[in-house]
């Protein structure tokens, strides 16, 4: 332990530290130790300013710094990498061996899970947006959170650090375990960031239900890890890739066809699961939105819920190695109907975040389905644009909040862009939107598409049912133009109205510290609050870097130019040259002549026009403001209203998501609850009851013989008569 | 082994079983009339009838021992003893069961002197009858309240009904059918005196030999005892001039034999001191204890007095002459 | 010499306690107990921690104590008991800085119990002899029914006299085992009477030889003992009684070092002394503290009383120490052993916070406590840091423990779906045994039932709106009402107490933070120290398990069994 | 001068004729099973502690006519034994009983009979 914090040690304290520490990175990745030492050290920090009582925002410019410094790492170590893995030592953590006499033969055994972290091209693209986006969304933090400062401040601040302290060793373990740890450290540092506002129970509840979740979840996550140490023998991932490339297991046996590759995966699939989120497991993400918008935008839409993918990402030879590539048919089934079955209840719903919630469930689905459909490529490239333009959507949704008194229906406000001070939050919303619903050019787009794409190029006799997840996929993206675009034509453009929230009791509150004055629900004076410059930049960043992730895709080769050689462009040679690396199928359908990907260009396009414009046909605002074909002459109505009745129920299932969460309930929580109470009655009375019998049994013998024992002089001396008498009898007796 | 077979001498040589039996439940049915019930007349007869029995089983037991008339003395001291203990059992007046017990006592007394334990025939005598019931006695007046002035002494309704007089006849009649009823397994004559006891106490107590050698005359006043071996029948003297010579056995005076004091004596001292020691301190204790006990003043308040006295009947109305 | 002072000097104290005038009874405890502590750290230093199975630090010539029987006060410890000895040690520092305010009666005799109490504790790990092992474990039953009984809550009486009769019952039977065991090895040489002896080595040695009935029936008398006290599943009862009546100092001590005395025995007896009923056993016994874990899972999942949540959160995971145990594996045991320090030091901080939050408010009824996140941003800050050692948060020492454990019981079979260890040499991290990948999944499960009650009490009594009981007032129907934050500081009494924590109280909690965080993140060095002991012990069953038709082990019983009548 | 055998067992002369250590023993049962009834059916606890004497003496006779039987001193020096007890005890069961007199003014034993002081 201590040679490799004493190293960071010499590192830091090397004149100059950073300079010598990037020349030094050149050599190796040892650098990248420093992501969480810094971040571990700025939690540490914001605890002390806890204690020192501090009431200023130093947390956050001391957070801000420490993450931008975490950026600053992550970009040196890239810039040094030169594609092969590295792994820089920290110290030994779960790392001991043992020798034992196996059959008279002394064998060593180890179990080796150290705190070293793995630098490969997939842990850098991770890292890059992980750390970016965290130094940016603490800079939107410092303001959206600033009604708080104090010890709510460093509180918050604390836990936004050990998350990325925590997505480091996620993202960089050398070994499954540091992985492990990391993934149960987002874990809580989603609970305590959820349960932010601890004195609002639905912010307690939803903390708690995203805990427990996530628990089930890991437990296939330890399960699957277990299981690797058992058929492998070991948890370090060079190791690992090194015995799977071979294509055996620890003592050398082939693993094709055994419960090692069928098993394993469908493990750290439910793991994934949990974590991102997916089918089954999906309720938490939408109660989690409770959490401040900082958190919701970095974790819950960027960082954290990807941590699934990164893991199959991070396993994908393990996943890759089974031949009839079960698990990852389950993956890509599992991923196209939570992208479909959470799109249809964001179409339904009001609350602007909570639709950002399910959009997010809806796009890892994709992004599932794209490591199911065989492209890593194409699902690590989603999760990297989606990482951008989710969080500045979420960043958007946030000065929406934040300015309007925590008003979060999109039936009460309309408008926004128009309004003074919300400019910058209409643009971002609408380069978000057009991301997200993949309109041609955008990043979004093209992310979007390979996945897409795949669906159709993919063989269906490797991948069981390829077209039909394909198909629902396709679909999947039309509605989510649809209901993308909802949001925005209702919420950003139209007249300008608006009603403001409850502050102090609506979904994110604790704005009336600053503002109180403005807020007076009673009348129509209030005044909007407009974002700051932190949050301006913060979201103009987020803006920018949207924009810009486009540009990857083009950045070498690509499928749809015949350029087979990294498909992708940048992340896809991230992708090529990491653990994740797979041979993806290419040649499938051609259409009009053009290539499956090309032709899926238009598809997707034309999908996403239909959607947009139904989205505007019964969304949009009249007049030239927004689109004309418009009627919309209000917040609270649109033309949807009409369709709502012929649907029927449909909506209000779909409004109260499924009843999901009341089966699950009933199903689940229900039984266990009326099991729990029952042990709990049989613990007293049965198993305690027994052996209180017993207890009872010498006091009632004794209450039996009491009336002998009457203090009777005469009674005693005539028992001891009779007793010498049978004595006497029983001696005869036998004498005789 | 010899002495178990030669005077083979069961119960069952001396009466019949069923005999027995039969004079046990007769002898039980008159105890149990004997026992106080506040009336007399039943009690008298129950005394008669219980003293008809003992005196018959007494008889009995003589006239089939197989031999000439027993001792005397056995019988006398026995019914004595035995007569005087039912009447300790039966007198309605502490004072007098305390009489009469004082009369078992030497009635035991006699039965151990015909056991040839004279010493503890007298210490019983003297500790028994001449303290431990004198103490009784005391006790007996402390305890009884003082008879009105000319009226005779009232008996406590206590000493004059017995508790369950039946019941408990019935279980002591049945031990003693089945303590007698060990005895047919084969108890023996007591022995002749023969083989000699391991009692070898002569060769220490030097002292004695020598006065009594020099009394009886065997030795000279000079001379002194050196030796004593019992076994080989030697006891070595040294003459003052240091010469020295052997009395043999056949030359011993009678009176040198140990007495019954001295074979007692050694016994306890020798075998059992450390029980000596515990006896001591038992006394030890119980007079400590008596000292401690005795001293404690009890409180009685008027309350609890007033309904003893009730329940007693010295207080026959509320308010009557104390 | 330096076990013996171990034992001697809190002995020694807690004697002069019970002379010295009440005011001086808690300087003198703090220094009865912080001695020891020193000594023990010194004592760690001259320990050999590389060959951690041999027994250390005992005296070189065992002083006979009674010769016919072959009883010597012969001390010694391997690196397990010695680490248990320094949690011992650590812990009685902090009882006694808990009680400092809590216990305002009859000070003095509280002090001089609890010193005596870990000096018999220390014993129990110190003993290399049988019977002062015996005596020492008993004897921790008198001081904890004491203070059980004199310094508990309401229903102590009743408390302190089913926890004394329970385990002492259990214990009794125990001791029969035991004493078979001894009286088996004073005939086995040859037939002829060896004379007595209770040597632990030396029996060790003596009872492996049993014929595997007789080592049933031993193993079935020691779980009898030592199950209670763990305890395992079906003779758990005492333990939530126990512990909600105890005093706070009483739950630590409960929780950290006398629920350890039973799987230290387990550990020390059951599984050298009878491997060929432990390895036929194992499943069941694995079996029963899976259910164990679900149980009180479950059951504490209704719990409305904190302390007793936290009582019954104790057998379920003393549950999972077990599974390790049985997993007869290195990751197990080590993992187990560490499950015994880990639980001591999280679940016994656990205590402490309620115990602080008690004498603050006077309930531990989570109707009544609410939100005292806000009131107490400390505690709370400590509690929801402990919770999540307890849970098992990786990073944190609960999860190395609990890994380990689940990770034995999975290795201890070929793989899934085998069930049965018959594929030797197939897989490269598994080891032979008959639990196996479905125990640890079912057992795995405990690990989500113990978020969530953890986290369903945390989000009660941290979380949520400030709820405190009524202090005096008229309309007390035991429901708590809200304070409204402004006015929370003056209104309810505290006892005498800040509404936070006061510096003492978090002096006593930081030490057990450390550790916890310490033993998270860098367990090696303890790791390391264990699989001395751990392999030794490992190593015989790994033989059994391989070589089930007449190994070594078996046909020494059956010699046995026609040499012995 | 005396026989060869005589020395020692002086102490012992010849039995008297016909007196067996049945007979001694019958008496001393009789005597027993008197004292037990005394002790059993008589309510003042004076005379209760009389019978426990009787049977102290009974099972005195059986005690010497048994040393007697064996030709030692054993039953003698029990008998010392027995006596000390008897002198011990009724020392104290006498200082008991005026005690409880004192309280109550009444030797019923049945007045006693509420185990609680």
């Amino acid at each position: 332990m201590l040679d490799g914090l004493a190293h960071m040690l010499v590192t830091l304290g090397d004149g100059g530290a950073l300079s010598s520490g990037i020349a030094r990175a050149a050599a190796g990745a040892d650098l990248i130790k420093l992501v969480p030492a810094i971040t571990l050290g700025a939690t540490a920090m914001c605890g002390v300013f806890a204690a020192m009582k501090v009431k200023s925002k130093l947390p956050a410019w001391f957070s801000v710094a420490s993450l931008a410094a975490c950026f600053g790492v992550v970009l040196a170590v890239f810039l040094g990498h030169d594609g092969t893995p590295r792994v820089a030592h920290a110290f030994d953590w779960i790392n001991f061996s043992w020798t034992i006499s196996e059959n008279r033969a002394s064998v060593t055994h180890d179990l080796v899970s150290n705190f070293a972290f793995y630098v490969d091209s997939l842990t850098l693209l991770w890292m890059l947006f992980v750390t970016g986006l965290a130094a940016l969304i603490a800079l939107y933090a410092s303001e959206y959170m600033s009604h708080d400062v104090g010890a709510g401040y460093c509180r918050f601040f604390a836990a936004f650090n050990l998350f990325v302290f925590s997505m480091s060793c996620l993202v960089m373990g050398d070994n499954l375990l540091l992985t492990f740890l990391g993934w149960e450290g987002v874990g809580l540092c989603s609970y305590l960031l959820i349960g932010y506002y601890y004195t609002k129970d639905s912010a307690v509840a939803a903390g708690k239900k995203a805990f427990i979740m996530n628990r089930i979840g890991d437990l296939g996550f330890v399960l699957g890890l277990m299981s690797t140490y058992v058929a492998f023998g070991t948890l370090e991932y060079d190791r690992l890739f090194d015995l799977i490339g071979r294509g055996v297991d620890g003592a050398g046996q082939p693993i094709t066809g055994t419960w090692v590759v069928q098993v394993i995966p469908f493990l750290f699939a439910i793991g994934a699961f949990g974590k991102s989120a997916q089918i089954f497991f999906y309720v938490w993400l939408p109660d989690a939105m409770e959490g401040p918008t900082p958190v919701s935008a970095l974790i819950h839409a960027a960082t954290m819920v990807t941590a699934g993918v990164f893991l199959i990402a991070r396993l994908y030879p393990l996943f890759a190695a089974d031949d009839a590539k079960l698990a990852l048919s389950f993956v890509a089934w599992s991923g196209a109907l939570t992208a479909l079955w959470a799109a249809t209840i964001e179409m339904a719903i009001f609350d602007i975040k909570r639709v950002m919630g399910y959009s997010t469930i809806s796009q890892l689905g994709f992004m599932f389905a794209g490591l199911g459909l065989l492209t890593p490529t194409g699902a690590a490239y989603h999760t990297f644009t989606h990482a951008f333009f989710k969080a500045t959507l979420f960043l958007g949704v946030g000065a929406v909040m934040h300015g309007f008194g925590g008003q979060l229906d999109l039936r009460r406000l309309s408008g926004v862009a128009w309004m003074r001070g919300f400019g910058l939050v209409g643009v971002a919303m609408l380069i978000g939107s057009i991301n997200l619903s993949g309109v041609p050019g955008t990043a979004g787009f093209f992310s979007k598409d390979m996945i897409l794409a795949q669906g159709f190029t993919t063989p269906g006799t490797t991948i069981w049912g390829a077209q039909a997840v394909g198909w629902i996929l396709l679909v999947t993206a039309g509605m989510t133009a649809y209901y993308t675009f909802r949001t925005y034509f209702r919420v950003y453009v139209g007249p300008k109205e608006f009603t403001p929230g409850e502050d102090a009791h609506a979904h994110d509150d604790h704005h009336g510290h600053g503002h109180k004055e403005d807020f007076d629900p009673t009348t129509a004076e209030f005044d909007p609050h407009p974002p700051g410059a932190p949050m301006k930049v913060a979201i103009g960043l987020g803006m920018a870097l949207t924009l810009l992730a486009a540009i990857p895709y083009f950045m070498g080769g690509h499928a749809a130019r015949g350029e087979h050689a990294a498909p992708g462009g940048w992340v896809g040679g991230m992708v090529a040259h990491s653990s994740a690396a797979y041979n993806t199928p290419h040649e499938g359908f051609s259409f009009l002549g053009l290539t499956s990907h090309a032709a899926m260009y238009f598809i997707s396009a034309g999908v996403g026009a239909v959607g947009l414009l139904i989205a505007a046909y019964l969304h949009g605002p009249k007049g030239w403001q927004g689109l004309w074909i418009g009627n919309r002459t209000e917040a609270a109505t649109s033309r949807a209203d009409a369709l709502v009745p012929l649907l029927g129920r449909v909506v209000t299932f779909a409004r109260n998501k499924w009843y999901v969460d009341e089966i699950y309930d009933f199903l689940i929580v229900k039984p266990l609850w009326v099991l729990s109470h029952v042990l709990y009655f049989i613990d007293q009375w049965v198993v305690d009851g027994l052996v209180n019998l017993f207890g009872a049994a010498p006091g009632m013998t004794g209450k039996a013989i009491r009336p002998t024992q009457n203090g009777e002089l005469h009674g005693y001396a005539a028992w001891m008569a009779g007793g010498l008498a049978v004595v006497l009898l029983v001696v005869i007796l036998v004498a005789t | 082994m010899d002495r178990v077979t030669s005077g083979v001498n069961t119960l069952g040589a001396i009466i019949n079983p069923y005999m027995l039996y039969g004079l046990c439940v007769l002898g039980g049915v008159g105890v149990c009339l004997a026992l106080p019930r506040g009336g007399k007349r039943p009690q008298i007869l129950g005394a008669l009838l219980a003293a008809l029995i003992g005196g018959g089983a007494m008889l009995a037991l003589g006239l089939t021992a197989g031999k000439a008339f027993p001792n005397l003395y056995f019988y006398v001291f026995s019914l004595l003893g035995l007569g005087a203990a039912l009447r300790v059992i039966t007198h309605p007046r502490p004072v007098y069961a305390a009489l009469y017990f004082i009369l078992t006592v030497i009635a035991s007394g006699g039965l151990f002197l015909l056991l040839s334990a004279e010493f503890m025939a007298f210490a019983l005598i003297i500790v028994y009858a001449g303290a431990i019931l004198i103490t009784y006695l005391f006790v007996i007046m402390l305890a009884t309240q003082a008879a009105e002035e000319g009226q005779t002494e009232a008996l406590a309704d206590y000493d004059t009904h017995a508790r369950e007089p039946a019941a408990a006849t019935v279980v002591g009649f049945l031990l003693l059918a089945l303590l007698t009823a060990m005895m047919f397994g084969g108890v023996k004559d007591l022995p002749a005196p023969g083989e000699p006891g391991h009692t070898r106490l002569m060769g220490q107590m030097h002292t004695k030999v020598q006065r009594t050698l020099r009394a009886e005359g065997v030795i000279s006043p000079t001379e002194e005892v050196n030796a004593v071996d019992e076994r080989a029948g030697t006891i070595l003297v040294t003459a003052d001039d240091g010469t020295y010579r052997k009395v043999e056995r056949k030359d011993w005076p009678a009176s040198l034999a140990t007495g019954n004091v001295e074979s007692l004596g050694f016994n306890l001292l020798r075998d059992h001191p450390g029980g000596i020691e515990i006896a001591g301190v038992i006394l030890l204790m119980a007079m400590l204890g008596a000292v401690v006990l005795s001293r404690k003043q009890v409180q009685l308040d008027d309350e609890a007095k007033k309904a003893e006295a009730h329940r007693l009947g010295l207080i026959p109305e509320e308010g009557g002459a104390r | 010499m330096l076990l013996a002072a171990l034992i001697l000097i809190p002995l020694l104290f807690g004697v002069l306690i019970a002379f010295a005038p009440d005011g001086r009874a808690r300087t003198l405890a703090g220094l009865g107990t912080t001695l020891p502590l020193l000594l023990g750290a010194y004592v760690a230093t001259t320990f050999d921690w590389t060959t951690g199975e041999r027994m250390q630090l005992g005296p070189m010539e065992p002083a006979a104590w009674m010769k016919p029987l072959g009883i010597t006060l012969s001390l010694g410890v391997d690196s397990v008991a010695l680490l248990l000895v320094l949690l011992t040690l650590l812990l009685g520092p902090i009882c006694v800085a808990a009680s400092a305010t809590a216990i305002t009666t009859r000070v003095r005799t509280y002090y001089a119990w609890l010193l005596v109490l870990q000096a018999a504790m220390t014993g129990v790990f110190c003993a290399r002899d049988l019977i002062v092992f015996y005596i020492c474990f008993e004897f921790t039953l008198i001081p904890m029914f004491v203070l059980i009984s004199l310094w508990g809550s309401t229903n102590r009486k009743k408390a302190a006299i089913k926890f004394f009769l329970f385990t002492f019952t259990g214990s009794v039977i125990a001791l029969a085992g035991l004493v078979y065991v001894a009286w088996y090895a004073t005939t086995t040489s040859g037939g002829k009477f060896a004379g007595w002896t209770f040597d632990i080595g030396v029996l060790e040695s003596a009872a492996r030889t049993m014929s595997a009935k007789q080592q049933a029936f031993v193993l079935l008398a020691l779980m009898a003992g030592f199950a209670v006290k763990v305890p395992l599943f079906p003779v758990h009862t005492w333990l939530p009684l126990a512990h909600t009546e105890a005093p706070t100092a009483g739950s630590v001590i409960l929780a950290g070092v006398l629920l350890k005395l039973g799987t230290y025995a387990l550990y020390r007896f059951v599984l050298p002394f009878v491997p060929l009923a432990v390895v036929e056993y194992a499943p069941l016994i694995a079996l029963l503290s899976i259910v164990g874990i679900l149980y009180g899972g479950l059951v504490c999942w209704v719990q409305t009383d904190v302390k007793k949540l936290v009582a019954y959160s104790s057998v379920a995971h003393l549950g999972f120490c077990i599974l390790g145990m049985f997993a007869l594996n290195n990751t197990g045991l080590t993992g187990s052993i560490l499950y015994m320090i880990n639980h001591g030091l999280s679940t016994g901080a656990l205590f402490l916070l309620i115990g602080m939050v008690y004498e603050r408010h006077h309930t531990r009824s989570m109707k009544e406590l609410g939100g005292l996140a806000k009131r107490m941003p400390v505690w709370a800050t400590f509690m929801v840091f402990f919770v999540m050692a307890s849970v098992g948060l990786p990073g944190l020492n609960g999860f190395v423990s609990e890994f380990l454990c689940l990770l034995g019981a999975f290795q201890a079979s070929s793989a899934w779906g085998s069930g049965v260890w018959h594929s030797l040499g197939v897989q490269k991290g598994a080891t032979p045994g008959d639990l196996g990948p479905w125990f640890a999944a079912v057992a795995g499960t405990g690990m989500i039932v113990a978020a969530m009650y953890l986290l369903i009490m945390v989000g009660r009594v941290v979380w949520g709106k400030l709820v405190l009981p009524h202090g005096h007032g008229a309309d007390n129907h035991g429901h708590g009402h809200d304070v409204p934050a402004a006015d929370s500081h003056a209104t309810e009494s505290t006892g005498g107490l800040p509404p936070d924590l006061t510096k003492r109280e978090i002096l006593t909690l930081l030490p057990l933070a450390a550790l916890c965080l310490a033993l998270g993140l860098y367990p090696k060095p303890v790791l390391m120290a264990l699989q001395g002991p751990v392999s030794r012990t490992v190593s015989m069953y790994d033989e059994m398990l391989r070589n089930p038709r007449p190994g070594p082990a078996v046909e020494k019983s059956a010699a046995a069994e026609r040499g012995a009548p | 001068m005396i026989g060869l055998t005589s020395l020692a067992q002086a102490a012992y002369p010849e039995p008297m004729a016909g007196a067996t250590l049945a007979h001694y023993l019958a008496v001393s049962a009789i005597m027993f099973v008197l004292g037990l009834i005394g002790f059993l059916t008589r309510r003042n606890l004076i005379i209760m502690f009389l019978c426990t004497e009787l049977m102290f003496q009974a099972a005195g006779i059986a005690l010497v006519a048994f040393g007697r039987y064996h030709l030692n001193f054993h039953g003698q020096t029990f008998v010392v034994f027995i006596l000390t007890v008897a002198a011990a005890e009724a020392a104290m069961a006498l200082a008991l009983i005026v005690l409880l007199f004192r309280r109550k003014e009444s030797l019923d034993a049945r007045s006693w009979e509420d185990l609680k002081g």
